[in-house]
């Protein structure tokens, strides 16, 4: 019985098909957005879908310099960890493996897509994926920093004294004392936090790595087929990953009481989250350079997020 | 019978090395079998070591001559084995074992090969006696020993270039770390008239005179030289460059550790100084600057092995940091990391010699593309460097993410929001490693194949055999870390906390207690939530459930193509429509767009680091002033 | 399993590289045309890839001068199948005004098979659109034909 | 303000897109478009002008001898145009239009072809009789459609109205003796009035074959009658009608 539970909650909900589905869902919802803003039709909401499965049909070329195994393995590595993350993200007060992952194992798990494409991306020998590695490295180091900042404010807003970065201990927190978005001192870390999404995820203004126009899709300009549908399959599961944990961080006290009207209210809120915080900022901006990126994250945002956690650390 | 097995290790290695010398400089059949039964014999013997020391909770000790104390006094040389000597014992063997089986390949285009092996015996022997002695002037001896036996090694292969530089970089400044500390352990003679390591604890216990201060501060700034903190670090990075690759992994894996190991004894047994909140403040803030420069120069190196080096300065700050905090939960993150640097480091060096021995350089610039020439080679960086950089579920991660708890823990307990910043720097520095990391996978192992290197061919399985054993080494050690915490850390973090058992072992039962020493007894760490083997079941059936999807939709795919043979447009790589063209961006050059927003600070380093061991002599006193100076003004 | 979702979203996601063998960048322009809000070429699932390895429908536009045909013929070898080419414009097709020029090395049928062709100089978006679509419905029509 | 455009994105969001369906309607605003070449074969005289103005060489011609006269056809490569329409501006009888119509596409070479057939008759001359043989037998004259032939036995006389012969060829072929035959015709070609030339030099300008040469300063006018393919661009471009097209006198 537990392992017929642990399958579905492993493989069906929250696991792999509802990561994998809703995922692509908030892609489309994402193109959708975007081409709205900008006054276009845009793709049907099954775009990203209809770009999956056409990639799985398409044929796979492992180029003569490539390492085929790394090459091979990257993209369903980072496949596996991002449907794995969300087995440790709470939705509201269900998580189907609590006791396997606290915060800071999840803001390592959520490095490992990125390892993930950087090795596949390395390994097929081309120079401007040598290029896009760097540029997606350095956009990662921009991120960790105001990332680091929001977990450790959150963290000690939550006050678990010896488990400290435990999620479980947030999202009880956050039943008891109502929403971490609803206390106005965290509210500068949620705005870095909507700011870290999209370079996490990778979409405008923060995609340098994959920037199609100048260095022709950085790391993932030898992929083709099947491999290269994972790799986008994995940015839409980012997205939900992200949008998620942004949701069980700072909307966590939101409780119904229906386990299935949770889940529907968490799905809404990481559909706004998508909207508010990817498609309106990849409508209205445009590329980064990657000095500018970096230096956005290391002071802006980081500024946003360490005035956070000292006004955490005040006691406010 | 047991007693007799850690002096007879040490005493086999500096007997096999005049061996060596004797009977093995022409021979090398003779002179490899001395070593290796040396080497395996000393590691049996400590290994035998683990079922009393670690399981049982004995403690070990030995007189030289059967000295034993008079009338309280204990005037003879002592051999204490406790937990944390034994903990850094198994550190010290398994990488002297495994070098030693390195050396067997990777040195044999070398010559006075005898040399070699008897300095690499010596160096052995004294780390390993430094970490079980129980007596502080053999300890100062052993440093001795160590840090010539380093500086020969270091030159060892003085037809390259640098390496006499760094070796005499490395004399210098190591002596001048020895000078601490042996002024540090005469101060205390004068003060506790003996000159055992229990015994001073006890007579030290919560008792700490000018005098004894002064010399906490010349002690720990002569194992700061030895574990090259900041900014003791300074011939750390050519030594470990300049010496066979061999000798780096010792350096990083033992040298590195007894200095570790130093500063744990005399901080926790000797000097009991780590419930002061400044003592651990300074600690601390040594460790933060220390993983944080260490990671930042380690970006901007050119050179696969000097990379490694400042990683190792890095690491090592994240080992610091982590016994400054006194606590148990950091002081057992601190030994993880400590035995996983061990294991990573050594790795990755031996990967750099792998390098090294079949390509001739460790230049990033020059190198790349060997993944498909040394496959086997590049799956163990990549364990390494996954490992280094913390990537779940490796060895690496484990410990850095016990350390940010303990960090971060203090920082909640004691309110200061410094602690909170080195929390943040730790992590930072983590994604940082794992930046420079990707660079030498991109720089070496993967990226374009220059032409040089189209003939490369993988290393002899006499390198490669270390290499598997410390990568199953990293990966178990992730895995199952509530086992490693159980028989190694939990004992070793347990005895530096509670000094009564090593007193009263060493002085008779009692003892302590009649000095007030009290006895802590320490809880088993509590962990927050991490079940690597969860993760794992999870990844594994997840990957099952892809593979049998991918395998089920065969027929729909498109076909998976054979990777062409000869030269083919269709499987060349994309030039943008070129037939063959090779990056202008160096390996070494891959985080520009970073290091232009770092151009200021850049600058200063690149100052400081100027070349000139004059100003890195500076640097030393320096750094011993401040720590003394912090030392008298904040701890009374 | 999934065989007819894959063949129908073979026609539903067509993404493009453009080739530009030496063209005015008249036809370049228009193309990108195609994706600005008025014509709008995304909701029928276009996308400009940065990579070969990444299309299915290769536009090429220009005379294919001396210079650029190597490259030309080596790019078209690393698009996966199934790919389409569209010609986009008169001078792939013919070299235009620039025929029998010593440089000048078109047509481009001789060194691939050309789905479908765009005259026009240049086209008006509008025809750049329905030829693309056209060689979308010519890549399911292949992708079917690939696996029955 | 670090995002200019945000007002803007959130007012398109909510407000209608402004794309276009498609298929597209078919456009009237498109003003001067240059598209698919429209040719009317009918009108073409075959002056060849067109050709030789092709700068890409898109327009290549046939010729077809067929009974009574050659079908030329002038194809039209529309994946060689390159839409200048200097054809359009040069053709004297307005016989290629370029249209609006832009749906240029194809998958096959044929879709993209314009094409027209025109059928230029064989002129004949008069018809005449080779009297030495002729034996006024008459069969001519009674079976002559337009009752243009007169024979008269007694006066062994044979007359032909040329008002009204047709050149139907019908009594040629009833000729028992085979008498009858259209005469070789007078050369038609640009007639030159020098009373009324002022020396202008529009018709060398006109010309499409370069056949006219005018000198102003010795007032000469000379034409190469082998070169002159008989367009009547001159004619037309002579503001002094000065020029006509009619038969040659020496």
């Amino acid at each position: 019985m537990i392992i017929i539970r642990s399958l579905f909650y492993i493989l069906i909900f929250p696991g792999v098909l509802f990561t994998a589905a809703f995922g692509l869902f908030l892609a489309g919802v994402d193109r959708k957005v975007v081409a709205r803003m900008q006054h276009r039709i845009g793709p049907p909401l099954r775009q990203p879908m209809y770009d999956f499965f056409k990639l799985l049909g398409k044929e796979t070329i492992i180029p003569h310099a490539a390492n085929k195994i790394a090459f091979l393995a990257a993209p369903v590595i980072g496949f596996v960890s991002l449907a794995l993350i969300m087995l440790f993200i709470p939705i509201f007060n269900f998580t189907a493996f609590s006791g396997s992952a606290d915060l800071i194992v999840i803001l390592y798990l959520i490095t490992i897509p990125g390892v993930a494409l950087i090795v596949g991306g390395s390994s097929s020998g081309s120079p401007y994926a040598g290029i896009g590695i760097s540029r997606e490295m350095v956009t990662m180091m921009a991120y960790e920093l105001p990332f680091v900042l929001i977990l450790l404010a959150v963290a000690r807003k939550a006050g678990g004294d010896t488990l400290a970065f435990s999620m479980e201990t947030i999202s009880k927190w956050q039943a008891a004392n109502g929403s971490m978005i609803a206390q106005w001192s965290m509210i500068p870390a949620a705005i870095a936090m909507l700011l870290v999404i999209p370079a996490e995820v990778g979409t405008q203004p923060f995609d340098v790595a994959e920037a199609e126009t100048e260095i022709c899709e950085g790391p993932l300009i030898e992929y083709s087929g099947a491999p290269l549908g994972l790799f986008k399959l994995n940015t839409a599961m980012k997205m939900l990953v992200m949008s998620g944990l942004f949701t069980s961080l700072f909307f966590g006290g939101i409780r119904t009481g229906f386990y299935i009207l949770d889940v529907i209210v968490f799905m809404l809120i990481c559909v706004a989250v998508t909207i508010v915080c990817m498609s309106t900022i990849h409508a209205v901006t445009a590329r980064l350079k990657i000095e500018h990126l970096f230096k956005f994250f290391w002071t802006f945002v980081s500024g946003l997020a360490l005035v956070s956690l000292i006004l955490v650390w005040c006691g406010l | 019978m047991i007693q007799h097995f850690p002096v007879l290790a040490v005493m086999l290695l500096f007997l096999a090395a005049f061996c060596v010398e004797i009977f093995g400089s022409h021979n090398a059949g003779v002179r490899n079998t001395i070593v290796m039964i040396a080497a395996t014999v000393a590691m049996v013997l400590i290994y035998a070591l683990i079922k009393p020391v670690m399981i049982e909770g004995q403690i070990i000790s030995y007189w030289m001559g059967n000295w034993e104390p008079v009338s309280g006094y204990a005037i003879g040389i002592g051999y204490e084995v406790d937990q944390l000597s034994l903990f850094f014992a198994l550190l010290v063997v398994t990488t002297f074992w495994l070098s030693g089986v390195y050396s067997l390949g990777y040195m044999s285009k070398d010559h006075h090969l005898g040399h070699y092996y008897t300095l690499y015996l010596m160096l052995s022997g004294s780390v390993l006696g430094l970490v079980m002695t129980g007596d502080i002037f053999n300890m100062f001896v052993m440093i001795e020993i160590m840090t010539f036996a380093s500086v020969a090694l270091t030159a060892f292969r003085n037809d390259n270039e640098g390496a006499l530089e760094a070796g005499f970089k490395y004399l210098v400044i190591g002596s001048m770390g020895s000078s601490f500390t042996l002024t540090g352990v005469a101060l205390l003679y004068g003060q506790c008239h003996t000159l055992n390591m229990a015994q001073m604890s006890a007579i030290l216990y919560q008792n700490l005179t000018p005098t004894s201060i002064m010399a906490l501060a010349l002690i720990v700034a002569g194992f700061g030289v030895k574990s090259y903190i900041v900014p003791f670090h300074t011939p750390a990075a050519d030594a470990y460059m300049a010496a066979p690759t061999s000798v780096s992994m010792i350096f990083a894996g033992m040298v590195n550790k007894a200095g570790v190991y130093g500063m744990i004894r005399v901080l926790y047994t000797i000097f009991n100084a780590m419930d002061k909140s400044t003592v651990q403040m300074l600690i601390v803030i040594f460790g933060a600057v220390t993983m944080f420069i260490g990671v930042t120069m380690a970006l901007t190196q050119h050179d696969f092995k000097r990379l490694l080096a400042f990683h190792s300065i890095s690491q090592i700050g994240y080992v610091i940091t982590a016994i400054g905090l006194g606590s148990a939960l950091g002081l057992t993150g601190g030994l993880f990391h400590a035995m996983n640097h061990t294991l990573f480091k050594g790795l990755l060096f031996l990967t750099a010699g792998a390098v090294l021995y079949a390509t001739g350089t460790t230049n990033l610039d020059k190198l790349g593309g060997l993944s498909k020439k040394m496959p086997k080679t590049c799956i163990c960086f990549l364990i390494g460097a996954f490992s280094i950089s913390g990537l779940p579920p490796f060895n690496g991660f484990v410990s850095k993410w016990l350390v940010y708890q303990a960090v971060y823990t203090k920082a909640v307990e004691s309110g200061n929001f410094v602690y909170a910043i080195v929390t943040v720097v730790a992590l930072v520095v983590s994604v940082m490693t794992l930046a420079s990391f990707i660079k030498v996978t991109q720089a070496v192992f993967f990226g374009q194949c220059p032409v040089e290197l189209k003939k490369t061919q993988e290393a002899p399985v006499s390198m490669l055999v270390p290499m598997y054993i410390m990568s199953a080494l990293c990966v178990l050690a992730g895995l199952f870390y509530p086992l490693v915490n159980r028989f190694l850390l939990h004992p070793a973090a347990q005895s530096a906390l509670n000094v009564t058992n090593y007193i009263d072992r060493m002085l008779g039962e009692g003892y302590a207690a009649n000095m007030g020493v009290e006895n802590i007894q320490v809880a088993p760490v509590q962990f927050s939530f991490w079940n690597p083997i969860v993760w794992l079941i999870l990844f594994v059936v997840i990957f099952v459930a892809a593979g049998l999807v991918i395998i089920g939709s065969k027929e729909e795919r498109g076909k998976m193509l054979q990777q062409g043979v000869k030269y083919d447009a269709k499987y060349a790589t994309f030039f943008s429509g070129e037939e063959e063209m090779f990056s202008q961006v160096g390996g070494s050059d891959l985080f520009w767009g970073f290091k232009t927003d770092w151009k200021g600070y850049y600058r200063v380093l690149e100052g400081l680091h100027s070349g000139i061991v004059t100003d890195y002599a500076v640097y030393t006193v320096m750094a011993t002033a401040i720590i003394t100076v912090c030392m008298f003004v904040f701890m009374r | 399993m999934f065989n007819k979702l894959i063949n129908d979203s073979a026609a539903k996601s067509p993404w493009l590289y453009h080739i530009n063998s030496g063209s005015c960048n008249g036809c370049d322009i228009e193309l990108v045309a195609c994706l600005t809000p008025r014509y709008d070429a995304e909701r029928f699932g276009f996308k400009l890839a940065g990579t070969p390895r990444h299309a299915d429908i290769v536009v090429v536009s220009g005379p294919i001068t001396s210079q650029s045909r190597e490259r030309l013929i080596r790019t078209l070898a690393q698009v996966p199948e199934p790919k389409c080419v569209v010609s986009l414009g008169s001078c792939p097709k013919s070299g235009n005004v620039f025929k029998g020029s010593y440089s000048v090395e078109a047509p481009l049928d001789n060194y691939c098979h050309v789905d479908v062709s765009v005259a026009g100089c240049t086209p008006k978006p509008e025809a750049i659109m329905e030829g693309l679509y056209k060689a979308a419905l010519i890549l399911k029509e292949k992708r079917e034909a690939m696996h029955k | 303000m670090m995002f200019p455009f945000l007002k803007t994105a959130i007012h398109n969001a909510f407000t209608k897109p402004s794309t276009e369906a498609f298929p597209c309607p078919e456009g009237e605003g498109l003003g001067h478009y240059r598209g698919r070449i429209f040719f009317n074969p009918e009108s073409c005289v075959d002056c060849g002008m067109c050709i030789r103005v092709c700068s890409p060489a898109a327009i290549t011609v046939e010729r077809e001898e067929v009974e009574g006269g050659v079908n030329i056809t002038r194809t039209f490569d529309l994946t060689s145009c390159t839409f200048c329409a200097t054809c359009e501006d040069f053709c004297e009888e307005g016989s290629i239009k370029m249209t609006t119509d832009y749906h240029m596409v194809g998958t096959k070479h044929e879709d993209l072809i314009v094409s027209g057939t025109t059928f230029k008759k064989k002129v004949l001359g008069n018809l005449v009789c080779d009297q030495d043989n002729c034996i006024y037998c008459g069969l001519c004259a009674r079976n002559c459609p337009q009752n243009a032939i007169t024979v008269d036995r007694t006066t062994k006389t044979w007359t032909v109205d040329h008002e009204k012969c047709v050149k139907c060829g019908i009594c040629i072929g009833k000729c028992p003796k085979k008498v009858l035959k259209f005469e070789e015709p007078k050369e038609e070609g640009v007639v030159f009035d020098a009373e009324k030339c002022v020396y202008c030099t529009l018709c060398a300008k006109k010309c499409p074959v370069g056949a006219i040469e005018v000198d102003r300063a010795t007032k000469t006018w000379t034409i190469n009658r082998e070169n002159c393919i008989k367009c009547g661009a001159c004619v037309k471009g002579c503001p002094k009608q000065a020029l006509s097209m009619g038969p040659i006198e020496d």
